[in-house]
């Protein structure tokens, strides 16, 4: 029953939800806002995180992971999403160590996956080069000049771009943007000659950073998967994100909507509990169903990849549809329902509404997932 | 063979004989096995059908063999609906008296109403309907102001129903009425009224859709023998919430989509009225408005089951029904709306030239899905209930 | 100041008003469609409409109208819609009296007009060949043939086609689909050998055909302005159109309002006025908001077309659209508050949600006109 | 020449001279001239332009002349106001006792306090902030707790305030507190009180915008003279009424649109984030959002239109205030909403690289957009005003 979590896997739930809400609150956000930390995580928590094993759940178990699968990943991103956990275990055991099972050769397995799973190896995925997401529309190209390859272009909004040691970075070896043939993907150094990083300060205060390629050699070693045909298995990866990142997405509005709930029944105005208030309980009701129905969506979601169903992108596009409209909903009600306090820092609202934004906008946001959605459809 | 092997090769074997070919294919709406004393049967197979399985209490299959129901295991009943369904057979009796009663005069009535009125249900002889709302008593059912007097040996019954489905069809009509006064819930009965009886009249009321499947129903110094109250004097009230919490799980299922796909899907329909682009929609508004009412029907789909395996699973989502009735009933409005919207003008036709009869079907039950969200507890009321049952949000 | 009505204009209202109210109310709609009708309008509230000058309202006094002009027109089909009086108004006085005067020789002017005021002849445009008001996708041929032309095609969804004595048809001299260029409009006597006319009975009981064209052969004086030129006069009848359209449902969304409004005071449900809870006030509220914009958006596209300003596609579009969906809005919270009564057709709610429906349709609904006001903004 | 001619021309000549060139350019906002005791002029020229103005008394052209104020009529404010708009001249001091407490105290208050009051206002010599909301009273204003004791020559006030605009940086304060506990709305006066005086400390509030235009402001045992009473004791609401409506039609101004302008129209924005299809915005469901906020706002602005005309032609569409205030805000953030969904990654940064300072002003002004339907009375509050006062609903 896909629905209903198994003994182990609530266990897993059970120690994310405690780890992270013990060792990694909203206050751990703050503090790295507030101090203005350059690496944008705290070293501390990642170590913990690691040792929890969380950075290998999904590697397999001979490659010093936990094995735990999409669901595993899907339960503690969801809890990281509670408190808002700025890490990089979604750019690194997620998106970065995906990729590599996915495409990586046994070589390349076999040398970075223990390294990721023991938190040693940091990645970041660079996929953008616009202001919407759009995988398809990648023109920086790859070019082959005898037994290297040479970069050139500009990728935006790479998470946790500024911390990675290695980049794995989309790029085009032929055709022209728009067409998925001719997508090749790379694993780069961070400090190889000619790769410049910005850090990018985002309204969440979390990572991000644009990168140029001017002129980056590398060699042909470092092509990850086969050459021109990487489209396939970055579309995989790219769903497991997108759900993941609904599941980060469920995790912060399930706060949101607790918060404001407890709100509702503290604070007082017109001598009454506002959450006597009729018309207030009656959009409190429209979001449990809301936040109901997101459980649902991103549940199967997970299902679909755990049990690698052939309707994984149907799944993670109505989930990642579903979870940024949702999210903005909530967030924004939560403001609203907080009224003048919930416009100030001194409350977490905000920063969940922040993030929200951020999040949406991350691998394609409704709009896109809407349309996504109906083309898999075929209408 | 196991036991069950048995009964399904058995069971099959029996269908084979005595479910008659006509009834193994699709229901026209006139063909419904109602029953009752004045059922007609446009098609008499459907009589020897009801006959046949009431006869081993199938009609029923899990009700107790003792009042004439079937008696059937849970497991058995899932193999006598697999070979039903295998041979395509309609319904043997579609009914409030399965539905509705007879689940609560199981829990609730005394040792002789089971007896007396579960293996007519069963049999199909009686045809009830509901006499729940009033005029004054919608939202707010337990504000009913229908009397019952005790005369001694009968209760005198004044008052007015409303919402009584197929009322004048109906044989028996099972009531809520107010036996005290002076408190609210704990003053309703459930009382059984034979609408032969003197006193009561039942008038169809035109719903704006055109079609007429309620009544008013009026009781006009009705007098009604004492054995006709079911449960305690004054303990209605337990009675009706657990039909209405059936009722509202009922409606819910609305939002899943039957309407929509008599037109072959939506989809379709957009493409061959706005042209294609490529596999797309031509028009985008209408695409995207497509694929947004999809995804908000599958996430709902996936809910209802995410609750149906965590309730197996002993793990309740709480009120549920009244998410789901509340979801439900939107979701299938905001369909018909959308349908409309995709079909333009052919949608829009009333009777005659011009239209085909799927078209106007649907434009019926648009008008139909209004009710949805009113009928079996109005989405305010669910939204109510939610807000202070789930979430525990304080009253005034 | 056009949003504040002339002396003379409030008189206007106010006579409408009464006359609506008092000669035309609800009733007579559910008396033409239970007595099954075959005109499906009263020719005595017809004479006396007549006798009222609406009939040649738009029709200048020297050819026997009124020349109350748009703002004039406009204001009575407010008044019209609020009691949804059913009359051939629309479709003679409002399209077919503005189709001949925009396009009208002077002695088609001379010859027909006057009839029109008078309520001699009722008229009927024929445009719509699909389920989707689209005016430029008439497919519909006029061809020559000598001194004739030859009329070949079918028009679907004609307002008042079955009643009319005159049709105004769209066909097309030249061009194909797609095409403004090519257009040109005929006046054809409904009796012309050839023509099919089918009534329709449409959800609002109010009047329609469906009319097939099987060579029907017409005079060259048939011809209503300019040959293959006809489109940009047909687009200023059709926004006038859509304009008056918008005023007849503004009546209709004020009528529901207020007899909602009216509800909300009188029931009683867990012994209290039901307008006492918040949840319902506060979507009163919402409601009155959306009534107050609909009043600007008409009030602003009459004056459009009085002042004969620049923008009145935009004016027209946007009260057309706006309409449309605050008319759907309107009605169904209005079944939804009055409950079960709601549903049944003892009330009138139901019959106004019928009628906003075929109105939102009618010359293109929220969907055609957003998307033809961003063309109009250029994006 | 007419008088108005007359003094069309000497207006001109004078501004001529007495307007210096750097304040015929836009105004940065750090160069806002608020005025007070503490005001520093990174411009100059922004005090010599204040002073040269309040010289005439034209920084409040229609005051009256007796207290410091321009004392023109209204036709010759035009006439004033089109000659500077006309030299592009910036505003010459903006000041909450300009737009709030001035015309309050016109109305309410004593001949001394006129004297006193006006004219410093007018000069710019202090810095207005308003204390009214508490901590435990926001949309419940009336509930406010700050209390002001009697003690003979004076009034001994203890309490905290929350949202006084710039407070950190303001001379006086203007608020409300409580004179009697017995009665809710008749037991508030206005006062006026020295932020110098001892007991008074105003800290900022950071909001989630990054800035700071709000505090918290304590009053601790602040002794405040008996002739700083505006009104008499116990009828402080009329004045707050009052003031409150002012504000609540200055807020809903922001549903016409300055945020979205900096970025150069969102259509043209969204033709170069997802390309064009002739002249169509690429991306269709972006375009048909556009085209319904544009519809939206367009609509709203006509309807601002409509009352202002109705109100000069002596037809009040009453309560309008509330509805503006309501609909206004909201429009204003379903269009931030809207400039983020087309900006994309570009309108979600905080500060440094990566970003202009138009992208990064608007990501700023989104989220201090939320607050729009909470100050000056939530979305929610003026829903309730609407439903009671507009359209009569009962209270329960």
């Amino acid at each position: 029953m896909a629905f209903v979590l198994s003994e182990e896997q609530t266990m897993l739930r059970d120690m994310a939800k405690q780890f992270f809400s013990e060792q990694v609150p909203v206050t751990n956000l703050r503090k790295l806002r507030d101090d203005e930390s350059d690496d944008g995580f705290d070293r501390d928590v990642w170590k913990q995180i690691v040792e929890l094993g969380f950075a290998g759940i999904l590697i397999p178990e001979d490659l010093g992971g936990t094995g735990f699968g999409p669901m595993g990943i899907g339960i503690v991103m969801q809890e990281a999403g509670r408190t808002l956990a700025a890490s990089p275990l979604y750019s690194t055991a997620i998106l970065g160590a995906g990729m590599i099972m996915a495409a990586g050769s046994e070589s390349q397995k076999k040398d970075l996956l223990p390294q990721v799973a023991a938190g040693e190896l940091l990645l970041a995925l660079a996929i953008d080069e616009a202001n919407h997401h759009n995988p398809l529309n990648i023109a920086m190209t790859a070019t082959k000049d005898g037994g290297d390859f040479v970069l050139n272009g500009e990728k935006r909004f790479v998470i946790d771009g500024h911390t990675a040691d290695k980049l794995i970075v989309a790029a085009r070896t032929s055709g022209t943007s728009g067409d998925a043939q001719g997508i090749s993907t790379f694993l780069v150094d961070a400090d190889t000659a000619g790769v410049s990083i910005t850090r990018t300060l985002m309204v969440d205060t979390r990572n991000a950073a644009n990168i140029a390629f001017d002129n980056v050699k590398i060699p042909a070693v470092a092509l990850l998967g086969g050459l021109d045909a990487a489209y396939p298995e970055l579309e995989n990866v790219l769903d497991m994100g997108r759900v993941c990142l609904s599941a980060e997405m469920l995790g912060g509005i399930e706060t949101v909507f607790d918060t404001t709930l407890t709100y509702l029944k503290e604070r007082k105005q017109f001598d009454a509990i506002i959450g006597t208030f009729q018309a207030l309980q009656h959009r409190a009701a429209e979001m449990f169903c809301e936040v109901e129905i997101c459980q649902s969506v991103v549940l199967d979601a997970l299902s679909a990849l755990e049990e690698r169903r052939n309707d994984i992108p149907r799944a993670a596009s109505l989930a990642k549809a579903r979870l940024s409209e949702a999210s903005r909903l909530i967030t924004n009600e939560g403001v609203q329902m907080h009224g003048g306090i919930g416009m100030t820092d001194a409350v977490d609202v905000g920063l969940f509404l922040k993030r929200a934004r951020v999040q949406a906008q991350m691998l394609g946001d409704a709009n896109f997932h809407r349309s996504r959605y109906a083309d898999l459809g075929g209408y | 063979m196991s036991d069950l092997e048995t009964f399904r090769a058995e069971t099959r074997a029996w269908l084979d004989k005595n479910c008659p070919d006509s009834i193994r294919t699709p229901m026209p709406e006139r063909e419904m096995p109602w029953g009752g004393r004045n059922a007609k049967y446009p098609n008499p197979d459907t009589k020897i059908w009801m006959d046949n399985m009431a006869s081993r209490g199938w009609t029923a299959p899990t009700w107790p063999a003792e009042y004439g129901g079937g008696g059937l295991s849970k497991e058995e009943n899932k193999v006598l609906q697999e070979e039903l369904a295998r041979i395509k057979a309609r319904p043997a009796l579609t009914s409030f008296g399965l539905w509705m009663l007879g689940p609560a005069l199981l829990e609730f009535a005394s040792e002789e109403q089971k007896k007396k009125y579960i293996g007519e249900i069963v049999r199909g002889e009686i045809r009830w309907c509901q006499g729940y709302s009033e005029p004054g008593a919608g939202s707010d059912l337990a504000g009913l102001q229908t009397k019952a007097e005790d005369k001694g040996d009968h209760y005198l019954v004044n008052g007015q129903k409303v919402w009584t489905s197929y009322a004048d069809q109906c044989d028996w009509i099972f009531c809520l009425v107010r036996t005290d006064n002076s408190v609210k819930h704990d003053g309703i009965s459930f009382l059984l009224i034979d609408m032969d009886d003197p006193g009561v009249e039942a008038r169809p009321i035109k719903l704006i859709s055109g079609s007429s499947p309620f009544c008013e129903t009026f009781l006009t110094d009705v007098k009604v023998p004492k054995e006709n109250l079911v449960g305690e004097l004054n303990k209605g009230w337990t009675i009706a919430k657990r039909l209405l919490e059936h009722e509202r799980s009922m409606i819910s299922g609305m939002g899943m989509g039957a309407g929509a796909a008599s037109m072959g899907g939506m989809e379709a329909v957009a493409k061959e009225n706005f042209g294609t682009d490529g596999e797309r929609i031509a028009d985008p508004s209408i695409r995207s408005a497509i694929a947004d009412h999809k995804m908000d029907q599958q996430a709902f789909g996936l809910t209802m089951k995410r609750a149906s395996e965590q309730a197996k699973a002993g793990q309740g989502m709480g009120a549920a029904a009244s998410m789901f009735k509340y979801y439900g009933t939107e979701v299938n409005k905001r369909r018909f709306e959308l349908l409309l919207d995709v079909m333009g003008t052919q949608a829009l036709g009333w009777e005659g030239e011009g239209f085909d009869s799927k078209e106007l079907a649907v434009t019926r039950s648009w008008l139909r899905s209004k009710g949805n969200s009113i009928e079996g507890g109005t989405s305010e009321v669910q939204l109510n209930v939610i807000a202070k049952r789930v979430l525990g949000l304080p009253t005034a």
